[in-house]
């Protein structure tokens, strides 16, 4: 039914960007290729992304609640650790969830192409063939090179998700003790590692070697861990790691990686660089950046930046309308969940509905201990650009489930319209922040305000209560804190 | 006279709105939702106060 | 400012309903007392009911979780069990919320009175001293006797939030062996135990005493385990506890228990009921009944029902009209949520506000492994009622993060009104269900429909985004999932 063409649609990459666009695109009709260049689908996120870290950032909190209860009159050994074992069941889960997305191609008949995907012409793409896996992919110097047995398709519409891949530094030298996520998600256990860049995916691999008995240093150019995030909601992860890492630089830059046979030594600059250190493991984790220039786009007209991304409009199109792009490869947030809500808009608008990106927010999580989640607008960003903003907040020392869980150092806040009293932002620090912050863009998306929130009964004990409770702080009406002076609004 | 009631269902009014209009004394079933959904929103019950007080009849 | 009486308000009874109203009652200016007989004040929720229990909970979790990850590579040796040690954490955390509160009501300058209440006037109250502590209460004979050192307070309103019990069988043998939940706190581990009731109380001690290692056995007499919920939702607990415990009786009636040198003997009668068994403990988990006729509410002229509720209006009021009864003494469901709800509108309307009890829906959770938890309308009660309904539902074994958590047995269901898509009721199982109720309750107090949820982003990886798929499934726009022959729905 593609007409002349080989495929009504055929989606370049195989993420969560682009296999939410193929099978929304089957399930709307269309006869639909999805070109991946990987031996499974899931792309970054499942593969070496998202999921494997989280299955092992589990297995660190695991071990670190159980060392907690000691207090509580429940003691484990200090655990055995095989890492092999512990990298077969990350690789089960990984496995269990591509090998579900492959069935489900297959129930809707979406054709996966492996292949070296690029355009060779507005309406054609050429595949070819290629060996490369979600380990390779980084180390590999031939992908931008034409594979052998090379075949052509051609398509009506096209949707690009070819996401993106870790920031090498420039100038490092070549040694496999210098690795990227992907490289740390091997979990071969090094004694002292440092881990450059205090992002989220660097914080989050620094979580896990931690736990699995590595000491970790974490260090950092700008002038604070995850740097977007505000301040207060990062603290208390400040505050945990401290006691625990070797060391946290932050304002420091690092200028210098030399392999040596002991080690990596590594040479800082900064108020406080310390002298240059040798480590057994160093993990570049400085961001990603997005594969635009990789893909021939040229051939197709698309307009790619100097950066690499592809500009689109409100309905995920680029300069070329039948040709649209997702997920990384589009730029900020380079978020899972943002690939996908874009990769289904870009299905429809092919497909020919009248729809645009209008989603309010997308919500940012660091899975670390504790975790982070922030959605909405920030304080650092309402300050810097004038929003008014008011807020409610509640430190979890006073939530009843945070304490029966062993944890103090939680915190909700929320931030609110000073005039109309709607929900315009929120971020949480503490465990399950990430499952307790999508209620906060809920609140955002359906214009609630405080007192909707505050109104709105909570199950107790939750962790979910500090929701409600940022709320009525905010509006004067919290009976579970002393908040003086405070009078109630009316509203 | 006593305007009909807009709908059967229960009125869509988000907690805040119910409560505002149980202190204002204005039952939702008589007012127009200009929401999303025929939501009732608090510009909602402001324009029903508006029209109460200019003697307007509302569900026509 | 009580004018001619002593107080403003007086609130009987210290548990979540009565602190809430009394703390708001202060914040809105009034002059308060608060009379609790037991020495620390947060009622059965704090003392002997949600707090201890989820903090048993916990370490209940924390064993099976580090039990669960010897598949992941990572070995815990069988955990020491310092059971004193155990309930003495268990009661820091009791203490440190119970000693808050103590401090929340200081600096609101609501007085609290230690002493058994009674009514003896419309506006008067005698209180009684007494050294009745939590612990001490369901045992107790003399509850009903007034007390040494009577004295008198007046007061303009009064808020009765004299809580519930757990009710006792007729007819049992006085005997330390036969417990109830008060007592099932002190952990003091059988080596064979029987809980009669499988509702939530008896299900999560249960669990507890599983995870420590007590051979379980639970007897019911409906024919299902945690009647009112739906039985999709409680399938997974049956499977996980079918496996794990001595036995579980449904449509079993206990006729008899008696108790023997060697441990309690019980008789049981039903389809399914096996030979007289002997249990080292047996647990009386079969509900709880209102304090209503122990507070001599006719010298009040307040009405109480044969049963112990004290019926009340929208606004709290009984008949009244300065009275105000709330909590587990005015009905179901007995949670502590529903009674702190209820505790600020009682104070609010005390003080003079227009405020009805106009919440749509009151969350209630199961804190079992999986946990159960469900808002709004069930599928059972749909059905019975002839309610309209769809559902969208999604299986965990398909959610990524549930499977980086190692579980694979959860659901979650969504009910939508089938003509205008609105959410009107949902249902969780799995771990955190209880947080994640949450999300669904502001869905439905909001009149969000499927579109709403479906569109609202969610977080990647979590146990959120299940919500999400529920509403995309219902609405046939779900892409995680293959769900044949459903159309997309057009609204
Ligand atoms: C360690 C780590 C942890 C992360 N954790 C999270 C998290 O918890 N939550 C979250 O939201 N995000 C997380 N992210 C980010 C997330 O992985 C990305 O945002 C997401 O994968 C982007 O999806 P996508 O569809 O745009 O592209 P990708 O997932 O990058 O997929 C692109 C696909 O295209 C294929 N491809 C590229 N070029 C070609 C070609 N020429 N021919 C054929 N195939 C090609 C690639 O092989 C790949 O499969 C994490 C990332 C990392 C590295
Ligand atoms: C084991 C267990 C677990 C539970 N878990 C949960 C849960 O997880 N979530 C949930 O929502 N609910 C749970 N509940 C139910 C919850 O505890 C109750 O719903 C809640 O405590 C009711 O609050 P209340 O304010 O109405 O009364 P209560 O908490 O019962 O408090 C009543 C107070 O009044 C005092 N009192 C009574 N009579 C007098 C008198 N004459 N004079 C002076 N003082 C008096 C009592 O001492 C008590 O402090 C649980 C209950 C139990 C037993």
């Amino acid at each position: 039914s593609g007409g002349s063409y080989d495929y009504d649609m055929v989606v370049l990459g195989a993420g969560p960007g682009g296999y939410t666009a193929a099978f929304r695109a089957a399930d709307l009709g269309m006869k639909v290729a999805l070109v991946e260049r990987w031996p499974q689908l899931g792309g970054v996120c499942l593969n070496v992304g998202c999921i494997p870290s989280k299955a092992l950032l589990h297995a660190a909190k695991v071990i670190e609640e159980a060392h907690e209860m000691e207090v509580a009159g429940v003691t484990f050994g200090k655990p055995k650790i095989d890492t092999e074992k512990l990298r077969g069941w990350k690789e089960k889960v990984v496995s269990k969830l591509t090998g579900g997305l492959g069935i489900l191609a297959k129930q809707r008949k979406v054709e996966v192409i492996r292949g070296i995907g690029k355009f060779v012409s507005p309406h054609e793409m050429s595949i070819a063939n290629t060996d490369m896996t979600p380990q390779s992919t980084v180390l590999s110097k031939g992908e931008n090179a034409p594979g052998e047995g090379a075949r052509k398709i051609s398509f009506k519409h096209c949707i690009i998700a070819a996401g993106s891949e870790s920031v090498r530094l420039p100038g490092l030298p070549d040694d496999p003790r210098i690795i990227d996520s992907t490289g740390a998600l091997e979990i071969d256990l090094p004694k002292r590692m440092l881990v450059i860049g205090g992002g989220i995916i660097g914080l989050e691999m620094a979580c896990v070697y931690d736990a699995l008995g590595t000491k970790v240093s974490v260090v950092e150019l700008t002038d604070g861990l995850i740097p977007g995030c505000d301040r207060d909601l990062v603290r208390p992860l400040e505050k945990r790691i401290a006691k625990r890492y070797e060391k946290i630089m932050v304002k420091t830059k690092v200028t210098k990686l030399e392999a040596l046979k002991q080690g990596i030594r590594v040479t800082f600059e900064g108020e406080q660089a310390p002298e240059p250190q040798i480590y057994d493991k160093v993990l570049v984790a400085v961001g990603r950046s997005p594969n635009g220039k990789k893909i021939g786009a040229e051939a197709a007209g698309v307009v790619v930046n100097e950066r690499g991304f592809i500009p689109v409009d409100k309905q995920m199109r680029t300069n070329v309308s039948h040709i649209f792009a997702i997920g990384d490869i589009v730029g900020q947030p380079m978020l899972a969940h943002k690939a996908s809500h874009e990769g289904k808009l870009a299905a429809e608008v092919a497909q020919g509905e009248k729809r645009y990106f209008d989603a309010r927010v997308i919500p940012s999580v660091a899975y670390t201990d504790p975790e982070i989640a922030w959605v909405g607008v920030t304080e650092t960003e309402a300050k810097a650009k004038g929003i008014p903003f008011e807020k409610g907040s509640f430190p979890w020392s006073a939530n009843a489930r945070s304490l029966t869980l062993g944890r103090d150092d939680g915190m909700t806040k929320v931030l609110f319209d000073p005039e109309t009293h709607r929900v315009i932002g929120g971020g949480i620090v503490g465990p399950n922040a990430g499952d307790l912050i999508s209620e906060i863009a809920l609140a955002i998306e359906m214009n609630s305000d405080a007192g909707d929130l505050g109104m709105t009964i909570h199950p107790h004990p939750t962790l979910s209560e500090t929701v409600m409770f940022s709320a009525e702080a905010f509006e004067g009406t919290l009976t579970d804190l002393y908040v003086p002076k405070k009078t109630a609004r009316a509203k | 006279q006593q305007a009909r009631p807009l709908r059967g269902q229960r009125p869509a009014a988000s907690p805040a709105v119910r409560r505002r209009a149980d202190e204002l004394g204005i039952k939702l079933q008589y007012v127009r939702g200009s929401g999303p959904s025929g939501r009732i929103m608090h510009s909602d019950l402001d324009a029903f106060l508006a029209s109460e007080a200019a003697g307007e009849t509302v569900g026509s």
